[in-house]
């Protein structure tokens, strides 16, 4: 039965947005009480290393970009946090449903650095992740793949599995009319999926104050009844704590939720941008302070769960993974022109063959 | 058995699939208690509840993208666009991702989903209702457009969509919905995908159409057979890939040809028809191929829709023009 | 310069929407004070006129599809009040952005009966409005119009003209990611633009609570940060009360307003639909008892601004202006074919002239 | 005078007529203070100000339908989208609304905006960069397409887009963005719409083309010429409305077409004006029309994109096969 209105004028509904932090930018917690895990290095040195692994990944690739060997690449300098505490959330089948830039989050998944190289090196073998085989690629349509991961904890829904899906999405993303279709049907379905907004505060040369006149992102929930939060993004124990919560919420049947994490992209937008035309070298210069790599490291040093040397190790160690990836992408052969037409459709319609023919005496000639 | 009529067998296909498959899910504005606007899922809410029998939000976006997450897990959604005037804004989603998700990921994702949507003209709707936007979805590369121009390749034709491994965009000629009734056994039996089906042999001249076309064209080669004119009229089914063989062979017998579409001439699918036969069939062509159709304005509200759409009339009269040539 | 994130975990935004409602379904006032013009018979019988005007109109116009002398026709009985107390809150040189069900509003704004019947008449000329040259015509594509209606807002701001951009929307439509696109982007450029839904609780076959989990429609507004309320759709005096207010602050440099109406759609979807396949009557006759032209009738009558002589009196001549109406429209010739071509750019292309040709061709043989 | 790049002649239409005409303003994302990802709109912020210069939110659909209410407003809006992969979430704004709202009111309110988007591959762009939807555009009734391939047409063609009182989707072909130089005074003309541009007369073979493909028509023109072969090369740079009749005379001339364009075959533009000569120029044609196009899949990686792109060695090749035919 469709509801009559109120009786009379008066206040019909009322919100919140609350965030949370527990380290600040020099590790020091801020607030308390931490979650039990927060003195355990079983769980935060994992974190740790993808974070490092992640930025040395990072530096390498934009080598490579730069010798002309790789494509336009998205740094994700200054962001590793979010990706690691959302990936470290989720179980391995859960399905994660990623932006271009959270390479934190697919690396804990399981998706390889020769498979981040190919993929940024123009090569679709690069989304043949042979780890997590049900994630979703990188959706370079900003805001698009929000509907797919609506569709993804649909199935989940339907077919009573426990499992929840993970969107990673910008702040720019947010002003698409796809992410907010994609949040309204998640309400109205109640579905197993979460929504983490990486607001690094710009999109490309838009500063998020330009985006959008709501003072947070988390709120964008709010137009869909969905639960929302806001989260310091480069906290990685917040993150962390927070995710944990809402991944383990939804996959119980509590329904989607919103995460805002609010970080920093120290870098350009990619390596096709020069950040300096647009915003000042000194805003970034205050921004490097908060680190999420360094808040991590002195918590762990002052908590004498880390030390220096261990972080030298670290280093090494990263380096030389990435260096085998690096060769390994080196080494893979180009696909012939065929791949063209192999994946196009299951089967290759009868009517494509004469093209498929073309293609090859193009290669052979060419 | 009971005849029935396109938009029935429409609905028999989607119950017999619903029944034999339970990944198979339908979703989109008023699928489930009120059956569809034009009565296509009428009794699916009651055979299989509101998990698969999905009323979505009023969002075409999200219709088209939220299909491509579930059929990625493997469900094989047949989401309802209730007109295709809405259904330019599912594009992105279809062009962007669902036709291009198998290629993107080297097979390791799929998108088995079809997208169903009325088309075409006729029946006196306000604006937005009467589109024949067949040709944007067929000039993607990776996805299938199939539109049925009978209840038999109806219910032939969406099963074998919907069983498709593959992105289907499955257009129904909604002014035909209910014009014609044939017996269509629910035995679950496909019809072909991506060949076009030669609905009435013929000599003189090959008439290459499809959806609510193939009826005004089999209307027109009744009046030619009258003039003592036998034309071969070819309904082609799947648009997009094409089945040019078909046509082209046909074409070689009759040396003349007239395709016949409600969307505008301009990148109309006709173009692409004519095209390979002028690359193919030029030196046995007799004379020039015409295209009926809509002219290349927007589709006029309905006191004037009777103008605007090609007539058995303009065919007649297109045949006769190619027949002039010896 | 970019924020940081807060210091400490907490609180970091509230909202609430209130709701406005001056006569509750009886006529009898439930909040005080009342507006002062609710006791002038000259602002409140003209609301009255076009509210009866449009309900005659109304049941003309579903006689006439009955009848085969207009095509699908979507009724606004029982919506009546929401398009009238817009309209008449709004200036001559503002800009309305119809919906395809605000009737009440385009009369008010001089839209002739005769124009609207040409439309669900299937005549193009019926949306070439004498009155009022600027307002939109009728969107049919649900929501799109939301964006038209902020890009005339921006043109009202880039002049520095003190006009305001009227937008209506129905519930469904707050589900099209265009309606919040229109939205976020009105909030970050602040524009004099008022979004106005007329929540009928119902999109065609979808009840909102199916729509959406947000529990207001009011609420969408908070996602774009733009101010919102709720009114009581079918009590004129808070509705003019509300609209008055949002349009004049947007006038003057307020920035965007959502306003959601709450209101009931008494009649089916269009003559094309049968609601009683998915609501029950039992519903709508409940709903019946909140009808916005009885509640302003009898809040009148008990006011002495009116009686039930005057009632009849008016009826009358509302059935006779939409007769003459009637016979305009159906003495209005259909356009010639060149008519599908005139229209089409400015100056037809040489190109097109033989498609023109043959379509004469066609006319004068058909 | 100085030379500059077609991006740049861009850049001087737009400083150009924004100057001009205090009605035209430039939106889309990072057209301000950045001066577009391209360089395009480069120093109009600090010319004309962010009313007039505006960086809108990261919503398409939104930069396609509030140009619509601008231009209906009297203002003349230059809408950037960033690639024309991203242009598909503005179809449903242009084809139900901009291209419909002049014939909709009965010229009551128009629509003179301007959708201006990079298209084409060859940069080694990620994916969705390189896309050339170009034929979606054109299919659609009310809309203009329009195609400069050098910086004196960009900047031509773009101001008379802008002074163009309905809307114009203006793609500018990145690839060459930067490749040739001219000499391009701004002296504020505008270039004809609606017509094709004979850029390289010849008697033997018409090639038919538009954007970045021009280039590469032109050097395997040279090629042919070295082989003794005299090949009239077409720039239609206005795709629609189509000016089939420029083409049309030149293949009575040369009785050989040979359309090239990056766009996958099946339903690109080529098709449209192959379908126009198979009709108009049948009796002349000494070949059948070859179409030299990127095929019907999905645009590759950039590892791949040079074997899917539409090469000067297949154009020649598709000459010397045309002109096989006596
Ligand atoms: C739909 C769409 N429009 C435009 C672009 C071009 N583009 C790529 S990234 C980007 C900015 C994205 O910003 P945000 O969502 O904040 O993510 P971030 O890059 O900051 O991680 C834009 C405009 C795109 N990829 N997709
Ligand atoms: C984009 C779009 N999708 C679908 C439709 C078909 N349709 C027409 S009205 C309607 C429901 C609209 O509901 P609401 O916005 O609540 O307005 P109401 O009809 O109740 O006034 C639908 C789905 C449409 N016109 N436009
Ligand atoms: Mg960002
Ligand atoms: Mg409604």
């Amino acid at each position: 039965m469709r509801k009559s209105p109120p009786e009379r004028s008066g206040t019909v509904a009322r919100f919140e947005v609350n965030f949370t932090r527990y380290l600040d930018a020099n590790g020091k917690v801020v607030s308390t009480p931490l979650p039990r895990w927060a003195n355990d290095p079983e769980v935060l040195l994992p974190l740790y290393r993808t974070m490092v692994q992640t930025r040395t990944f990072d530096t390498t690739a934009l080598n490579l970009q730069r010798t002309g060997r790789l494509g336009t690449y998205a740094s994700s300098l200054g962001q590793e946090a979010i990706g690691t505490a959302i990936a470290s959330s989720m179980w391995t089948e859960d399905v994660l449903v990623p932006s271009y830039r959270e390479f934190s989050a697919q690396l804990w998944r399981g998706v390889t650095m020769t498979e981040l190289f190919l993929l940024w090196g123009g090569d679709e073998r690069g989304s043949d992740y042979q780890g997590p085989r049900e994630d979703f690629p990188v959706s370079i349509p900003v805001g698009s793949h929000a509907c797919h991961a609506t569709g993804v904890a649909y199935a989940f829904k339907m077919r009573r599995q426990k499992r929840v899906a993970v969107c990673c999405l910008g702040d720019g993303a947010t002003s698409k009319g796809d992410f907010y279709e994609s949040l309204n049907a998640a309400g109205a379905w109640h579905l197993p999926v979460i929504f983490v907004v990486s607001n690094n505060q710009w999109a490309i040369s838009v500063p998020v104050e330009k985006q959008t006149a709501a003072q947070t992102l988390a709120q964008k929930a709010i137009a869909a009844g969905v639960t929302n939060e806001q989260v310091d993004g480069n906290d990685v124990i917040a993150l962390r704590t927070v995710a944990e919560r809402a991944i383990d919420e939804a996959r119980f049947g509590e329904g989607p939720r919103l995460i805002e994490a609010l970080t920093y992209r120290l870098s350009d937008h990619t390596t096709a941008d020069d950040a300096s035309r647009y915003r000042d070298e000194s805003e970034v210069e205050l921004q490097r302070a908060n680190d999420p790599i360094n808040r991590l490291k002195t918590y762990l040093i002052k908590s004498r769960m880390w030390s220096d040397q261990d972080d030298q190790k670290l280093n090494q160690e990263c380096k030389q993974k990435v260096e085998e990836a690096v060769k390994q992408y080196l080494a893979t052969p180009k696909q012939p022109s065929q791949a063209m037409f192999d994946y196009l459709y299951e089967e290759l319609p009868v009517s494509l063959q004469h093209q498929l023919d073309a293609a090859l005496i193009s290669e052979d000639h060419g | 058995m009971a005849e029935i009529t396109l938009v029935e067998a429409v609905n028999q296909a989607l119950a017999r699939e619903m029944s034999d498959n339970k990944n198979v899910l339908v979703l989109g504005e008023d699928v489930g208690i009120d059956g569809g606007v034009f009565r296509a899922t009428a009794g699916l809410l009651d055979k299989f509840g509101d998990e698969r029998v999905l009323d979505t939000p009023l969002s075409e976006t999200l219709i088209g993208g939220v299909s491509i997450g579930m059929a990625a897990q493997g469900l094989i959604p047949v989401a309802e666009i209730q007109f295709m005037g809405f259904a330019c804004s599912t594009i992105d989603q279809i062009l962007n991702h669902a036709a291009r998700i198998r290629n993107r990921t080297r097979g390791r994702l799929t998108c088995p989903m079809v997208l169903r949507a009325p088309f075409g003209g006729g029946i006196r709707a306000p604006e937005h209702h009467s589109e024949s936007t067949e040709a944007l979805f067929a000039h993607i590369p990776g996805l299938r457009v199939v539109i049925p121009s009978s209840p038999e390749r109806a219910y032939g034709l969406l099963l074998a969509s919907i069983r498709n491994p593959d992105p289907v965009v499955f257009l129904e000629p909604k002014r035909i919905y209910r014009l014609v009734k044939q017996e269509v056994p629910d035995n679950g039996e496909a019809l072909p995908l991506d060949v076009c089906f030669i609905i009435r042999p013929g000599n003189d001249v090959t008439i290459v159409t499809w959806g609510a076309m193939t009826h005004d064209s089999l209307v027109a080669a009744d009046k030619l057979a009258e003039q003592g004119i036998s034309a071969e009229v070819i309904d082609v089914a799947t648009l997009k890939p094409l089945d040019i063989e078909t046509i082209s062979v046909s074409v070689e017998k009759t040396g003349r040809c007239v395709i016949v579409h409600e969307a505008p001439l301009s990148g109309g699918w006709g173009a692409e028809i004519s095209a390979r036969l002028a690359e193919h069939n030029l030196f046995n062509l007799l004379a020039p191929i015409k295209r009926v159709t809509g002219y290349d304005t927007v589709m006029p509200l309905f006191r004037l829709e009777d103008q605007y759409m090609p007539s058995t009339d303009r065919i007649v009269g297109a045949v006769n023009e190619v027949l002039k040539f010896e």
